[in-house]
């Protein structure tokens, strides 16, 4: 089995090298990540929000969504643990 | 005849007495075994009120009351923010984490005043301090020679330290001090690794476990710091 | 070739720490060297998020220095700031990753409770 | 307020979700209620918003404000919103039934069960409803983690099952993320719509042809495509009656969806021409998975078992739909989408019940049930003739559309397949139902010891008639597909 | 961008996530993939993600490594692979 | 079962150390509009807090502070904090988590309400991180004990 793991490794791999042939090179200040959507959060977060703190900004307001979102998560870990390892009690 | 019967109610009578006294010396037994017992349980009561009543109750708060104030000065070193809102946040935190834990920094049950501990250890601290620096002196005058005269050895004594706290100060101020770590504590002996023999010979002279002892005020030992401490009031007094 | 490689290492790094977890994930027989691969898997992946967001030279953490910047100072300073956004969905994905550990460790246990074993070539002869 | 419908949506499984835990600490039973009574809140609303959808188009709802490419946004079309309507109405459905066997199986892990049930729709609501690429995979991820939990729960195999779930799903999960991580680095932005307009420009980059072999791949692996299936059978096997009836109906379902959203709303339909011979592979995969899924199921005594097998094969006729990329078979696709989902949960609430009873699913355990348990069989022979494809069930005019759009496409071997399989289907089912039909209960059976005189010994009422409910809705949206196919669906099929 | 130290990170980084699959000691590999995720983090703070950097020491390295010692100590400390 | 440490160095340290590492989490989710930090990184530090006490000073003793039940409640309260905050920015007539509309209740002006808003969200992360990294945490460690 291991050939066939390895093999499939090595596909995945070139796949993935493959896609970043055509990407904006590393740390271009130019690439579209950089200027599409993210300048608009450096400009306004501190006029909308009064938070110096971007990432803070963008993570509990812009994308506050995203946050619950992913709070929620974390609740569904610590209630599928509880869930899975809870034992019966005895007598 | 009547010689026999009074050699016999001699007897009787002897024994009549001994019985008696054995039984006096029963009752007086059971008497005195009682008032022991009376005396400890009152004891007891004692010891339990002061560790549950008024007092127990005193120095829960002052435990709160240090602990606030300990954390509001870290929360305010930490924050750089001196406007109201941060600081009554800081205030806040500060109250609340040392209402639901104020028993970790500071033990709740405890003999002594703790505004006396405090201030022994605030002054113990620049002792500590001058200890170091001659520590450090001394190590650096054994690595800087030539000969470099090292002999690591692990020296054990029994301390006669009684609680957590203080042994730990006692191990943490050996740490700290250079040439010298605790390495273990184990029922009350100190392994302590010591690189010469001369930074030995200094801990066993003990000066720094009485010094510990008096800050935090363990009975039944006559400590230099006493001698030293009282010795001055007995110079003002010009005794 | 040595200019692109120069350029794209970065990726190629990311890429190969990913392909490391991804072996692990799949061929690795006992079940914490799995959720092992899956943690360094999942990193790996974050580290290409973040390596989106870099700005080249001189942009630094995207705090605001003042934190009474103008709307035209912070247009200006644009390119002193590296890109927050990447920055944020990492936070979500780290603790995504950090939950998803918790629940595989809890069943990892609930299989060694059953059959004693972690070890997947043990555990299909005990079933 | 209309609008506010597409967050309560989301918002009231959510925070009844964090109340159940609170409310089953005083009394335990009340966390069955209050998911009873979040889910048919949730069921209401989504129907009022698929039929204002209908009427009045597309909603689009800014999550705190924020104008789209900065802020997320949920987008509710007729697609989606019937997908919420099907979500819901299972859950709901599915909840009801699910009280007896959950006292059953883990009594006193009752709270948390439904905990996790209200998490999991949630995370199901929650794929359906955003229109923001990153957004979608924190529900995917807590659907997938709240999954997790109710089917490791399960029998005996249940966590061994379920931790090769957690290793494939993650892996899933992680292509998903890595596709999304391509897509934002080429475009810089993560909101379908606008990613939507961006890509035209893009597709001849290589970044683009990556990013979407690698989002559908681990939408592949999530939601059972053939030679990515493998974790599909022992996990849904093994779970306990309740979840399986969730998620086995859903989960996948929801993933296609997912496929059809990012092929047809983030790509373009032409993507399917243009970047590469990518619907002449969905074609052959679902091919592929339809032969598979159908031998396979063949081969196997659970009764569980064999309709997870059936579902692989499901999932093929769905891509496969798809990829023929014509009109009729994208409404035959979609249409198949939503009625699977129905009887695939109908035919798990019969298994549940059975099990219930018998504490068996095997096949031969079928003996004499049309006997002893009529409606349950009779909700079984709909949910059957429905799979099967016979003409008054909903199955019979989805499958027509597909074999319709099979020959418009020229696809001969992907109708045979489809037509070959229907057959195996009727082999399957007939050989359970004439079991049914013609043997005598068999004595080592433990259930037979209170038969009444009638020989009637029905589940308990709570879960028969969500069985009969889903059954029922089975035969309707048969009668009723052509008000489906025109209403709903026309407006969510990309080439008209 | 100090190239050197970022070379020296991902050599580590590499190091410790081959070891940490490899040794058969899963304690062992439990604590190296701790130091990896530290090294992840040193990394993403040199690329100027402080705050996914302070999160990557918090939770990975921290309460990550926490779980996975308790589950090694709750099941067993010997891998075949 | 967590037995308290034998080392009395270890035990100590860590008792008294305990109180200043969750008023460094607390700083750490306060000042997240200006540092880096916030709810997240803050509530794991605090479940960090008791992950310490529990291996140094035994489970029974961490009870005191912190049970399985306790953590349960206040994850449910922390993430109700955060859902709770967008849903009354909902009932004040904006859009769910726009915390724009709570200037009207606070009575400050937008930007203020919004990062006022944010702390809020940022505490209601840090409780529901924090109880259920402890839950998590708890119920690997005491995997094999009844309750």
């Amino acid at each position: 089995m291991k050939p066939l793991y390895l093999i499939t490794t090595v596909i995945v791999g070139a796949l993935l090298i493959y896609g970043t042939l055509d990407m904006p090179r590393w740390g271009d200040p130019h690439s579209p990540a950089s200027t599409h959507v993210s300048p608009y959060y450096l400009q306004h977060s501190l006029v909308h929000t009064a938070t110096p703190n971007v990432v803070t900004a963008v993570l509990a307001d812009y994308r506050g969504f995203d946050t619950l979102g992913e709070t929620t998560v974390i609740f569904t870990a610590g209630m599928a643990c509880i869930l899975l390892l809870r034992r019966r009690r005895k007598g | 005849m009547e010689v026999t019967l009074l050699i016999e109610a001699t007897e009787n009578a002897f024994r009549i007495l001994e019985e008696a006294r054995s039984h006096a010396a029963g009752i007086m037994d059971t008497t005195i075994e009682l008032m022991a017992e009376e005396h400890r349980i009152i004891e007891e009561k004692k010891v339990r009120a002061i560790f549950t009543g008024a007092r127990r109750r005193r120095a829960r708060f002052q435990n709160f009351a240090g602990t606030a104030c300990i954390l509001f000065v870290f929360w305010v070193l930490l924050s750089g923010h001196f406007d109201l809102f941060h600081l009554t946040l800081g205030g806040l935190c500060a109250a609340f984490v040392a209402y639901f834990f104020h028993d970790l920094l500071f033990v709740n049950v405890r003999v002594g005043d703790i505004r006396t501990v405090v201030w022994r250890f605030i002054r113990y601290i620049p002792w500590l301090l001058g200890q170091i620096l001659i520590a450090n002196m001394h190590v650096a005058a054994l690595v800087l020679r030539p000969k470099m005269p090292i002999r690591p050895r692990i020296i054990t004594f029994k301390t006669k330290l009684e609680t957590d706290i203080s042994r730990v100060t006692l191990a943490n101020s050996i740490t700290l001090t250079p040439g010298t770590v605790t390495i273990d504590i184990r029922e009350g002996e100190f392994y302590v690794h010591a690189l010469s023999h001369l930074v030995a010979e200094e801990l066993y002279g003990g000066e720094m476990e009485d010094r510990v002892a008096h800050i935090f005020m363990e009975g039944d030992h006559l400590y230099v710091q006493d001698v030293l401490d009282a010795s001055r009031i007995y110079e003002t007094l010009g005794v | 070739m040595i200019a692109s490689l120069f350029h794209y290492y970065n990726y190629w790094m990311f890429i190969g720490l990913m392909m490391i977890g991804f072996y692990a994930m799949m061929a690795k027989r006992n079940l914490i060297k799995k959720i092992i691969g899956m943690n360094i898997f999942q990193s790996a992946i974050i580290l290409f998020f973040i390596s989106t967001s870099v700005k080249g030279k001189g942009a630094s953490v995207p705090i605001l220095r003042d934190a009474h910047e103008t709307h035209e100072a912070a247009t200006l300073n644009i390119m002193q700031y590296t890109n927050p956004l990447p920055h944020v969905l990492m936070l979500t994905a780290i603790v995504v990753m950090v939950a998803t550990l918790g629940v595989a460790l809890a069943v990892a246990i609930l299989i060694h409770r059953r059959y004693g074993t972690l070890d997947e070539n043990e555990i299909s002869l005990r079933r | 307020m209309p609008a506010e419908n597409a967050v309560l949506i989301i918002v009231i499984p959510l925070i009844s979700a964090f109340l159940v835990p609170l409310i089953g600490r005083w009394k335990r039973h009340f966390s069955y209620f209050c998911t009873i009574g979040a889910l048919a809140t949730v069921s209401l609303i989504s129907t009022s918003t698929l039929l204002k959808t209908i009427k009045e188009g597309n909603i689009g709802y800014h999550m705190g404000g924020w104008a789209p490419p900065f802020g997320i946004e949920l987008a509710i079309d007729p697609l989606n919103a019937m997908m919420l309507v099907l979500v819901s109405v299972i859950s709901l459905l599915v909840a009801v039934y699910s009280y007896r066997s959950v006292d059953q199986e883990l009594s006193d892990r009752m709270v948390y069960f439904y905990t996790l049930y209200l998490l999991q729709v949630t995370g199901f609501a929650g794929i359906l409803i955003t229109g923001d690429l990153f957004n979608l995979y924190v529900f995917l991820e807590i659907a997938s983690l709240s999954g997790y939990a109710l089917i490791a729960v399960g029998e005996n195999g249940a966590p061994l099952a379920c931790f090769r779930y957690i290793i494939m799903g993650t892996i899933g999960a992680s292509f998903y993320l890595l596709g999304v991580g391509y897509i934002y680095m080429v475009t810089g932005s993560l909101n379908m719509a606008d990613v939507h307009q961006l890509l035209p420009a893009l597709y001849d980059s290589k970044v683009i042809a990556a990013a979407l072999a690698f989002i559908l791949t681990g939408l592949g692996i999530k939601m059972a495509l053939f030679p990515l299936h493998i974790w599909l059978p022992d996990a849904y096997t093994k779970a306990p009656s309740a979840s399986s009836a969730l998620i086995a109906p859903l989960m996948t379902k929801i993933s296609l969806y997912v496929m059809i959203r990012v092929l047809f709303y983030v790509f373009d339909i032409s993507i399917l021409e243009n970047l590469f011979p990518i619907s002449r592979m969905m074609v052959w995969a679902g091919f592929a998975a339809i032969c598979g899924g159908a031998i396979m199921a063949m081969a196997q005594t659970d009764f569980k078992r064999m309709l997870c097998y059936i579902l692989v094969a499901e999932v093929g006729y769905i891509v496969g739909g798809l990829g023929l990329a014509n009109a009729v078979a994208f409404k035959g696709a979609i249409l198949h989408m939503v009625n699977d989902a129905m009887m695939t949960a109908g035919l798990f609430t019969v298994a549940g019940i059975i099990m219930y009873k018998i504490r068996h699913r095997d096949l031969s355990d079928f003996k004499g049930l049309f006997q002893t348990m009529p409606l349950t069989m009779c909700a079984f022979v709909a949910c059957a003739l429905s799979i099967i494809g016979i003409p008054p069930t909903c199955g019979f005019f989805s499958k027509w559309y597909l074999i319709q759009g099979g020959i418009l496409a020229m696809q001969w071997p992907f109708v045979g397949a489809l037509i070959a399989s229907s057959l195996i289907n009727v082999f399957l089912f007939f050989r359970i139902m004439e079991m049914g039909y013609s043997f005598r209960p068999s004595h080592k059976r433990p259930m037979a010891i209170n038969t009444t005189e009638t020989g009637i010994n029905e589940a308990p009422m709570s879960m028969v008639i969500p069985t009969l409910g889903i059954a029922a809705s089975v035969i309707l949206m048969g009668l009723y597909n052509q008000v489906i196919v025109n209403r709903i669906i026309a407006f969510a099929v990309p080439m008209g | 961008m100090i190239l050197t130290f970022d070379f020296i990170l991902i050599l580590f980084l590499f190091i410790s996530a081959i070891a940490s699959i490899t040794i058969k000691d899963l304690l062992s590999a439990v604590i190296i993939l701790g130091a990896y995720s530290f090294f992840m983090c040193l990394l993403w703070a040199q690329m100027a993600a402080v705050d996914v950097a302070f999160t990557e020491a918090s939770v990975s390295a921290g309460i990550g490594t926490v779980l996975f010692i308790g589950a090694v100590s709750k099941t067993e400390r010997r891998s075949k692979d | 079962m967590i037995q308290k440490s034998d080392d009395v160095i270890v035990r100590t340290v860590a008792r008294s150390l305990m109180p200043f590492i969750l008023i460094y989490g607390l700083y750490v989710v306060m000042h997240g509009h200006y540092s880096p930090g916030g709810g997240f990184q803050g509530g794991v530090i605090l479940a960090a807090g008791f992950v310490l006490l529990t291996v140094t000073q035994g489970i029974e003793r961490t009870r005191q502070h912190m049970s399985q039940k306790t953590a349960c409640v206040i994850s449910s309260v922390g993430l109700l904090i955060y859902a709770g905050i967008g849903a009354l920015c909902l009932i004040l007539g904006g859009r769910y988590l726009d915390y724009g509309r709570l200037s009207q209740l606070l009575q400050v002006d937008q930007p203020t309400a919004r990062s006022l808003g944010i702390l809020g969200v940022e505490i209601g992360v840090a409780l529901g991180v924090m109880a259920v990294m402890c839950i998590i945490f708890f119920s690997i460690f005491a995997a094999d004990e009844t309750e």
